[in-house]
């Protein structure tokens, strides 16, 4: 269960980003990707998540090209890019029950509950996610981590617009599915707080 | 794979349905532009019957290119989009059911109003039964070739005149069969089933065309 | 038979495609000629931009 | 910075190619031209059986129109050719091919009319030849609309390969549907090509007019894609040391 880049480079328009960069994930692993800005970091991401073609290179999952695997390497992987991915005009409950059927997981209406409650939002489920704070629509996002069972989670700045307590918590979800041996795959300019030191940190040097 | 695709439309109506206004809007467009058209060319009685297909199938085509342009911009701005680009159910699923909703949305509507044309160009039954049906098969294609503009021009300023303009050349054929069986069927000649045959044809043509190419131009325009 | 072609009265609508066409044959070089000085010119102020960053 | 993979240095490589070809074209393809209106105008009788002297009009209208579709057909094998292998180049010619090909669909479009007024009389009468010329037209303008809307090149290039593809698919039966609107009597698709007919003189003087503007074509879009390739590599390396950029 290990994802590996061979030789992965990416051209952004007619700069390029990055060249030639090698790494590979095992399960149990979480990589941080650091850099400063515009140095290629979330089109690294997407590229991982398959939202953007490879411009050169191979990405392998389990030793097989991603761009093969393409439906079955989705089935493994859940996504959480800048944009929360949740519809303003739907409730809550009804966001989440949507995602988990859309990545093909039935699940009870008592589990969503669960999760929104696990992320704070106890009392909010059954509202419009548009009259919530932007911070109560990232944990509606966040929400869905709780429930899906996919292994590899690609994260881009989760931290952000949180507050101190969503934080912990969100440290808290990503450690136990690291430590489920889950592989998250993230950015973020604040500390990841993993404290079962397997970390493996890759600079995106521009 | 069927339940992502009942999944997708239930949440497009319920999304559609909760913004009345919108939905109203195409219908009324319609019925304004077919209602422009006698005011302008003259309230003659041949004249009328003559244009009428030809004008409700502009006014059709016209009103469903209208509501295109939020057909998948509102996923693209919060980022469902990018979810549904990772779900492991296939894209064209997701694009078909889309799709339907649009055109529950829009083409049927139309359909259903269409007899309207019938009374204010002195159309006799028969031709309303005909421009009805010829809707009914046409509509979905409008909506299967207007989902690739829709696509191809996600957030790009000036969407909704770039939509026009790239789909216009392919809703000729649409046009011309469409307009042709309800012609046809006033003449009394006897190949309104060929028209309709080829309407369908070319529907069976979108269904094939349309979802592929949408579903390629959206993992473009989402990269 | 190498005669003079003779245009009868219908100068005008040949005299037209042609000239049409010279003008569009001419025109199309000439403006990629000019596009590219501007292509060029653009690329002259990156090649200033990098020698004063690096110098 | 230097971009050594093979596909991503063909812009490098094909840049003096083109800069070294396209003036010999463009010279060939003016050659060619006189050759041609010498031998269309000196050598053919002025007046045809049911033609006047107008008929020359044939040379530039028939070359242009097979030009504007010849050369929608090489956008599309190249935009095909740059979604299967990924290369930038393919994309360049694709993007290249279009202004040249509207240009002539429209240039054919008006020698049609100039033809038309003195033998039918009228400008414009919705023939299907024409009427398909036109929806060419809107085609390549579609075509050209996309690419310039979208400002990052290599979203513009696959979106365009896309619209490209799909007209493709609609080319055909927008064709038909124009050429054939009622399908009982659809002889019109059957029109028996009037080439074989005319004067030989006449045909030799039109393949070699046609001859010359596909030479015109190559030479104008060597100079359209070098255009292309400065502007979009205009970061890298290879083109800040070009002698003309210093």
């Amino acid at each position: 269960m290990t994802l590996q880049a061979h030789q992965l480079s990416c051209i952004q328009g007619d700069r390029i980003l990055f060249e030639e960069l090698d790494f590979s994930v095992k399960a149990g692993e979480l990589l941080l990707i650091e850099g400063q800005n515009g140095c290629g970091k979330t089109t690294l991401l997407k590229t991982l998540a398959t939202i953007r073609q490879i411009d050169a290179g191979k990405i392998l999952w389990n030793n097989q090209s991603i761009t093969k695997l393409s439906d079955d390497y989705r089935d493994q992987l859940t996504w959480l890019g800048h944009l929360n991915g949740i519809k303003l005009d739907l409730t809550a409950a009804e966001n989440l029950k949507i995602s988990c059927t859309l990545n093909g997981l039935s699940v009870s209406d008592l589990a969503v509950m669960e999760a929104l409650e696990e992320m704070g939002l106890y009392g909010y489920e059954d509202l419009p996610v548009r009259v919530l704070s932007q911070g109560q629509k990232r944990r509606t996002a966040l929400a869905y981590l709780l429930l899906s069972q996919t292994l590899i989670w690609i994260l881009d700045e989760p931290f952000v617009a949180l507050d101190v307590k969503a934080v912990k918590l969100l440290q808290k979800v990503i450690t136990k599915h690291v430590e489920q041996g889950g592989i998250v795959i993230l950015t973020t300019h604040q500390e990841v707080g993993l404290d079962t030191g397997r970390i493996q940190r890759l600079r995106l040097t521009r | 794979m069927f339940k992502t695709y009942i999944l997708i439309l239930q949440r497009d109506l319920t999304l559609a349905l909760r913004h009345k206004t919108e939905v109203l809007t195409t219908i009324f467009f319609f019925i304004i532009v077919i209602s422009l058209f006698p005011l302008g060319v003259g309230i003659d009685k041949e004249l009328l019957q003559k244009i009428a297909p030809g004008v409700a199938w502009i006014a059709a085509l016209l009103a469903s290119m209208l509501a295109l342009e939020r057909l998948f911009s509102s996923d693209y701005e919060d980022g469902t989009l990018e979810q549904m680009l990772l779900s492991p159910q296939p894209l064209f699923v997701i694009v078909l059911a889309k799709v339907s909703a649009h055109w529950l949305l829009t083409g049927l509507p139309l359909v259903l109003i269409s007899p309207l044309v019938g009374l204010q160009y002195h159309l006799d039954f028969d031709r309303v039964i005909m421009m009805m049906l010829a809707l009914l098969i046409g509509t979905p294609i409008l909506s299967l070739l207007g989902a690739i503009g829709a696509a191809l021009t996600l957030g790009l300023r000036g969407g909704g005149v770039l939509i026009s303009l790239l789909l216009l050349p392919l809703y000729i054929p649409v046009l011309i069969y469409g307009a042709g069986v309800v012609v046809d069927s006033a003449l009394f000649n006897n190949n309104t089933e060929t028209y309709l045959s080829l309407l369908m044809g070319f529907l069976i043509l979108s269904l094939v065309l349309s979802p592929w190419a949408t579903a390629a131009a959206l993992r473009i325009a989402s990269e | 038979m190498g005669s003079l072609p003779s245009m009868g009265d219908y100068g005008f609508y040949i005299g037209a495609s042609y000239g049409l066409a010279l003008l569009f044959m001419l025109l199309e070089p000439w403006l990629l000629g000019r596009k590219k000085r501007s292509v060029i010119k653009n690329v002259q102020r990156f090649v200033r931009i990098n020698k004063n960053r690096h110098d | 910075m230097r971009i050594n993979w093979f596909k991503y240095a063909a812009p490098a490589n094909f840049y003096p190619i083109a800069g070294a070809l396209a003036p010999w074209f463009i010279a060939l393809a003016g050659v060619l031209a006189i050759i041609g209106l010498y031998w269309g105008f000196f050598q053919t009788p002025d007046i045809l059986t049911d033609q006047k002297q107008y008929y020359r009009i044939i040379f530039v209208h028939v070359a242009s129109a097979w030009m504007g579709m010849w050369l929608y057909a090489m956008l599309v094998l190249w935009a095909l050719i740059g979604i299967i292998f990924n290369t930038r180049l393919s994309y360049m010619f694709a993007a290249a091919i279009a202004p040249t090909g509207a240009m002539f669909t429209f240039l054919s479009l008006w020698t049609g009319a100039f033809w038309g007024e003195p033998s039918w009389g009228t400008w414009w009468d919705w023939d299907p030849r024409m009427t398909s010329m036109l929806i060419l037209l809107f085609l390549y303008i579609g075509y050209m609309a996309l690419q310039s809307a979208i400002d990052d090149p290599r979203r513009s290039d696959k979106a365009s390969s896309v619209l490209a593809m799909v007209g493709l698919v609609m080319v055909p039966v927008i064709y038909w549907s124009v050429n054939c609107p009622n399908p009982a009597e659809c002889a019109a698709l059957h029109q028996s090509s009037s080439m074989e007919q005319i004067d030989p003189n006449i045909r030799n003087a039109m393949f070699i007019m046609v001859a010359s503007f596909w030479i015109y074509s190559f030479g104008v879009i060597m100079l359209r894609i070098r255009n292309i390739i400065l502007e979009r590599e205009k970061q890298t390396r290879w083109v800040q040391e070009l002698k003309e950029c210093q």
